[in-house]
């Protein structure tokens, strides 16, 4: 199987989601709250009469562990829906290579589960 | 002891002072409900408004408070005409020390001071309640803005009703039956909710919350607890709101304001119970939020009728106000207006209902004791009660709405009365303030930015000027040695 | 001024005035004592019961008012035989507002709705205790039926040792001593915690609480800022429980209720002092929630005691308050009790050590000046009034603990109190309500269901009628356009 | 009714009942100001301090409320010289029940016990303010010594300026001409900021306030809301604050109170007004923080004017006030001094302006009617009055502050008065207190350890002795199974 | 080394975690809270007259830097202690590779670091 | 690309990520918040009467996706800048093999997204 990560603003976590099942079909994210810094700007910030810059932005990272053939297809469902439209911060997305996924009620592979088990 | 008794300690003054110890206190209790709002407010709004939130309600108090010093009271509560006060404007040291002398001789037994607090803070309610439904995408300034015009639209409204010589306390129009709102179901109330209903109209509802396919989405509230916390300071508050309403410690009898505040806590209790069953009943689950806005409902309600209706019906009332609450929360959604709060059914239905609920209600006898209307359609088998009451809310609904849609109307075409796009998702603690309202939830370590050179500080307002130090100490400089 | 004072303004109607004054604002800072427990007991357990525990206040608030209105009233205060009041039910407009009349003529100075009023939120206190040790694992329906038999249990106590009628109140078995009980060490405080008791007992301990070995486990609460609220709300409220008990301005003298709330802050102020060292020493840390417990335990042990005893015996009383919550807190965990907030310690135990506390140090003139019992054991050298203290908590113990424990065991059988393990897991919040007390803590955007086709919407009453959108695209509709 | 009124309710007893209810209600409206510092502070502080310093409002009031019962109110209140009071320690029974009586003959309206109870509160505020600026590095043990220092040393200022032995009071040095501090602008405040100032400056800033060129760094407060919450529950308090401090019903005229009440609050409002609009301008960004400091400093500059000056001076004091708390936290920071909350501009600079506002504004007539100093400058054309506020300033000024000073010196070079570097990076909560003001955040799942064999647990005072179950079962014992 | 990430239900946290020290001894873990949907049903929630569903359930994410040879043994005790016993919802365990793994504070390798340094 | 992962006490993020950009250029950073467990022995807490250890101190987890030829940089950049001088809890920093990294809003790879974009 093949992790896909991705790095999206909170606003299209569900979109994302969405988006991949009804490409791939497929079921199975988790889901992280996180706080990104990249090319876009972060926020002018003003506290008691600092002003200051934090370079943090709310963001969201999934994890989804799946099939080697869907992969590509994951990928791009995810780079699509992630845009939102605005000038910056729509994040990444990217595979790393997993060893054996153990599905740990049946403690069978990920990819031997049946879908409704 | 005795010896030190002056000769002013008469029983005269005995009863300004005990009338002016009753409606300081209570106006303080209703001053406490703007924390009520707030965090009735904040808890049912999302985390990225929270501060925005909560604080804007000690900003509308302080616009209502100067405001109402300045021409407010003078409006509702200074001599004057049928429809507005004309006397009494900036009272000066005289008007607010002096009892029951013009411009404010309506209050008998209570300074002029004291009939400002006590008037002041009702405005501040009322205010409080316009923007429940604009939440989470007004600008900033329309808070100030309109503020100061809610205010004075609030005044000329009160002195019909509340003034000696206000059009429908006198019944000038209904044969001398004046309208019975003892507290302000309708003046406080009701009135807010008008506003809330013109704003949200004009704003349109939050992203998100009606789908691609037009059908309503929840957007849940971020602090259940708060809301709770915002409900029972808001009862609490109720118990200066409608027994202080007494203005004296004896109108309708001595101590008869312990009667109004407790009509007060059954309805308060019947429409929490009202509430609770009903969503669990209709919604499945007994939702907190619409038991706690089951409870507000019926302390709207239960506000035009505390002085004037039995323990029983003061069941009544609360328990229908507690299904108002939550039918009507649903029933303004599903025909596409967005109330985070549900300020249009808690305060606008529930506040119609109990100001027609007086004229089915009021006890001949208490309605004689405070010479104010006459008993209700139960006990009098008449509709003349009702149909003052009723055109009591059809006027100020037209006047209310009508002003404050115009108002807002305007202030739209002129600058825009909504956020941008983008500073509604990123929220308007950051964007309006500069600042989240839970900053570390976004920010991973505030004040970690102590340690390097400051690359991120684009500016401030002075400095200190220490030396420079070794990269990454932490530095706690100056610090006296002694 | 002097040419409006009517005939009617004696000195007699002054007094009524002013003792309602009294005993209504008292009672108002009573029932905000809801909120204070609101917030105790959701920031001592955890954030996925949060909502629910909060709420759950506003729910039996509303529950109690109601029964007490119908029937707790009158069974406490109405006339009737040494046991039971036995008038007073339903009451009317009459018997709420006329001052010492029958059926509640034992309020002389005040009508009776301010009555009402006050013995109504020593009700709610006393409801409110029971639910602490409860916590985060009971039905929800157990709150509705459980705080309707409970509201009954306790008007029955109430009526022995506070109305004039009572076996208690007159010391039918001890030669005419009362037992002195101020503002109800026992009556609220002892009352709730026992029911509080027979609740946890049936209920065994929260998932996790005690370990496979059989070892008490920490579950540490979630919010140590909403337990200070919480504490400093009831401290502020206790100045109402107490002070205003004299429920008039003259009882033990005029003005004697400020010396009451002196006792009562001075016992306060020694039973944080004891719970804060307390814990440094036999903890090795200031635990702060024993701090606070500290407190509690002190204001429920001067209750009894605070219009009894000199401010020396207040600072023993607080002192040895906040020994024993601190200690007591461990002990009954130590015996398998899980107890979340500690109710069967600060009062249970203080609530006892409180009441007999007054037959230890009750100064003999004040005894007499309130006509309650007699001198304490350390002014008179008798055991008298320390034995009728003595038997006031045992007959109580008796008859609340064995109703509340066969009362609930019949539910237990008939439809079980606890919650499935399931749902206790997941939380109260959810499971029971729908819906999590902090919703963005475990939904990642809230309202994030915006901008699709409501795949994820079940169902929902009303549903907007708008047509369909470009997909993705936020919608803001119906703005009107004006 | 009227056969009941027993010949003891005369006029005179009727004015202590009335005075009595108002000075015991305000006191408690000012004690619920511990909230409002305990929210306010926890709020703009970071979450790993915020169950410390919530928690240690509740340790401070209870040091004060027992030292000022020993000691403190004999030294302020008690008869004596022009410096101290020299009786009243320990106050007895008879000592708080009397009226009018020495060794508390001041307190000629109300019993000794209300006198207590308004005073210590006061001594509470002030003591609160303290620690406002040593937040957040400060040993817990130092809240304990100089909270009963400070305490002291409050006391006698106090006298100084309130009890009419004090010489500033009397006018000693002015021939005859007394300080103006209604409700202690300077007594309470202006004390507190001194403490306050050097404390911060002896403890030095916290870990990454000023970067390593020393230039400042913002470090957020972790809850917007409780500020506000905070605010407004001070506001709330300040009603009785201000207005109580009549001691009375008839001070000033009766009802007097309601005119102080009126300027408070209007005054209040302006510094809203001023602080979000000096925020708005010179920050560009209407800070919430800066909003509430300005509401704050507003109520402390009112504070001593609040019986002395017309509404339109009140309108002028708040708004300066506004301007000082924005100002006055930007340029104490730039100086180098790290005041987390804004103590020292909020109640110290403020108190200042607040004080001399009386020599400038003081209305000929009403200083005459409360029989304290004279008219101020804009009315008089003299600048006598204004010397006196500025005399009292001063020695104030060099009083407090040096004997603060010298005792935190001291004690920082006996046993330190900072924490050290890890604990204050970890957070107080865990270092002094043993555990986070919100475990969740940092403990995955509180309570998770119940299934294991406690190798985690440490030691427990008492554990429970139930037998041994299968590894990984939730335990559920004991669960009477009737 | 060899990387175990695994999604667990929170209450397991603690026992995973002792479940992998008693079987291979090994020490060192960081716990990231998440929410996941899987083949388990998310909860329907009631909101203010909305009745949906909202497909997160919380989890938590466990990560674990082991040596190569006890990587096998480290998955089989987490797949073996994560399992509740509760019908679904128990969450995934898998392997992923990594370069090398520094220790910050002595700059060394970590499998090089000694357990009690 | 690689992934660079670090755990670190929260205190440095901003010095982590400041050390890595002085170092190397690289801008690019998502931060997460995390517990963490290793050598380093967690904290004695105490709470209503228990005395008991918890396991975890608060820490951050930062990724970085970084061009294969600067991660030696950006891991030792890391590695010195994340110490704290204190006796310990400075955690590791290791990497991982990535497929293509794709950036949402452009579609493009990473690599090849210019900095001003
Ligand atoms: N090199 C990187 N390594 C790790 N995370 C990154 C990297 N670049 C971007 N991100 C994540 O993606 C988010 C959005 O990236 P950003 O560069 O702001 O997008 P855009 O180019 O669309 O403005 C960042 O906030 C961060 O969380
Ligand atoms: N394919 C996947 N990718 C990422 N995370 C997954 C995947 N499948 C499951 N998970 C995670 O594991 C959790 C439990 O999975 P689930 O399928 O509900 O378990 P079960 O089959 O035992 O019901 C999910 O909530 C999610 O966090
Ligand atoms: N083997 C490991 N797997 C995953 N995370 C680890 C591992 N070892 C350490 N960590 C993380 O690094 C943090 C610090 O590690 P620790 O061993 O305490 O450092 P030190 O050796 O400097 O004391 C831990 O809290 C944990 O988050």
């Amino acid at each position: 199987m093949v992790k896909v990560e991705a790095v999206v603003i909170r606003e299209r976590i569900e979109i994302v989601i969405d988006a991949v099942e009804e490409a791939t079909g497929h079921v199975g994210v988790t889901v992280i709250e996180a706080v990104g810094h990249g090319r876009q700007r972060g926020l002018t910030h003003e506290y008691r009469g600092r002003v200051f810059e934090s370079r943090f932005l709310p963001k969201a990272m999934l994890i989804f562990l799946v099939k080697d053939e869907i992969a590509d297809g994951v990928v791009a469902a995810i780079r699509d829906s992630a845009r939102s439209g605005h000038v910056s911060g729509d994040g990444l997305v990217w595979t790393s290579p997993v060893g054996t996924v153990i599905h740990n009620r049946t403690g069978s592979k990920l990819e031997e589960v049946e879908p409704g088990v | 002891m005795s010896s030190l008794v002056g000769a002013d300690v008469t029983n005269g003054n005995l009863l300004i002072a005990a009338s002016t110890i009753w409606v300081v206190i209570t106006a303080v209790l209703v001053m406490f409900m703007q924390a009520g709002f707030a965090f009735l407010e904040a808890g049912l709004t999302r985390m990225k408004n929270a501060g925005h939130i909560a604080g804007k309600n000690v900003l509308i108090f302080a616009i209502a408070s100067l405001v109402y010093w300045m021409v407010g009271f003078g409006i509702a509560f200074g001599d004057g005409n049928l429809f507005v006060g004309t006397a009494g404007f900036f009272p000066s040291v005289d008007a607010l020390t002096s009892v029951g002398k013009a411009p404010f001789d309506w209050f008998s037994e209570i300074p002029g001071a004291a009939g400002y607090l006590f008037e002041v803070v009702f405005a501040g309610v009322s205010l409080a309640i316009v923007w429940g439904s604009m939440a989470e995408r007004a600008k900033l300034y329309v808070y100030v803005v309109f503020g100061v015009i809610f205010t004075l639209i609030y005044s000329v409204t009160s002195h019909w009703i509340w003034s000696p010589h206000g059009w429908l306390f006198k019944g000038s129009l209904t044969g001398g039956v004046g309208m019975q709102d003892f507290a302000g179901s309708t003046v406080v109330h009701y009135q807010g909710a008008l506003a809330a209903l013109a704003g949200a109209l004009l704003l349109g509802p939050r992203i998100g919350k009606f789908g691609t396919d037009g059908r309503a989405n929840p957007i849940p509230g971020h602090n259940i607890p708060y809301a709770v916390l915002g409900t029972i300071i808001l009862w609490f508050g109720w118990f200066g709101f409608n027994p202080g309403s007494t203005l004296s410690v004896d109108f309708g009898g001595f101590g008869y304001f312990a009667y109004v505040a407790t009509t007060t806590n059954i309805a308060a209790a019947a429409g929490g119970i009202g509430g609770f069953f009903t969503a669990w009943i209709v919604l499945k689950k007994p939702d907190i939020s619409m038991m706690l806005n089951g409870v507000l409902a019926a302390l709207v309600a239960i506000t035009a009728a505390s002085g004037f209706v039995a323990p029983w019906a003061a069941v009544v009332i609360g328990l229908v106000s507690g299904f108002i609450a939550v039918v009507g929360v649903i029933w303004v959604e599903s025909i596409g207006i967005d109330d985070p709060i549900g300020a249009v059914s808690v305060h606008g239905m529930s506040g119609i209902w109990g100001t027609l609920a007086c004229g089915l209600f009021a006890v001949p006898q208490l309605a004689s004791n405070l010479a104010t209307g006459q008993g209700g359609l139960v006990y009098t088998g008449s509709f003349k009660q009702l149909w003052v009451q009723f055109l009591g809310i059809a006027v100020v609904g037209a006047w209310t709405f009508t002003t404050s849609f115009v108002v807002l109307w305007v202030m739209k075409k002129l600058w825009g009365i909504r956020v941008h796009e983008e500073d509604e998702i990123l929220g308007l603690d950051v964007s309006e303030h500069g600042m989240w309202g839970y900053p570390e939830f976004y920010i991973p370590v505030p004040g970690g930015y102590g340690t390097g050179t400051h690359s991120h500080m684009l500016s401030g307002a002075g400095g200190g000027g220490g030396a420079s130090h070794a990269a990454h100490a932490p530095t706690q400089e100056p610090t006296i040695e002694g």
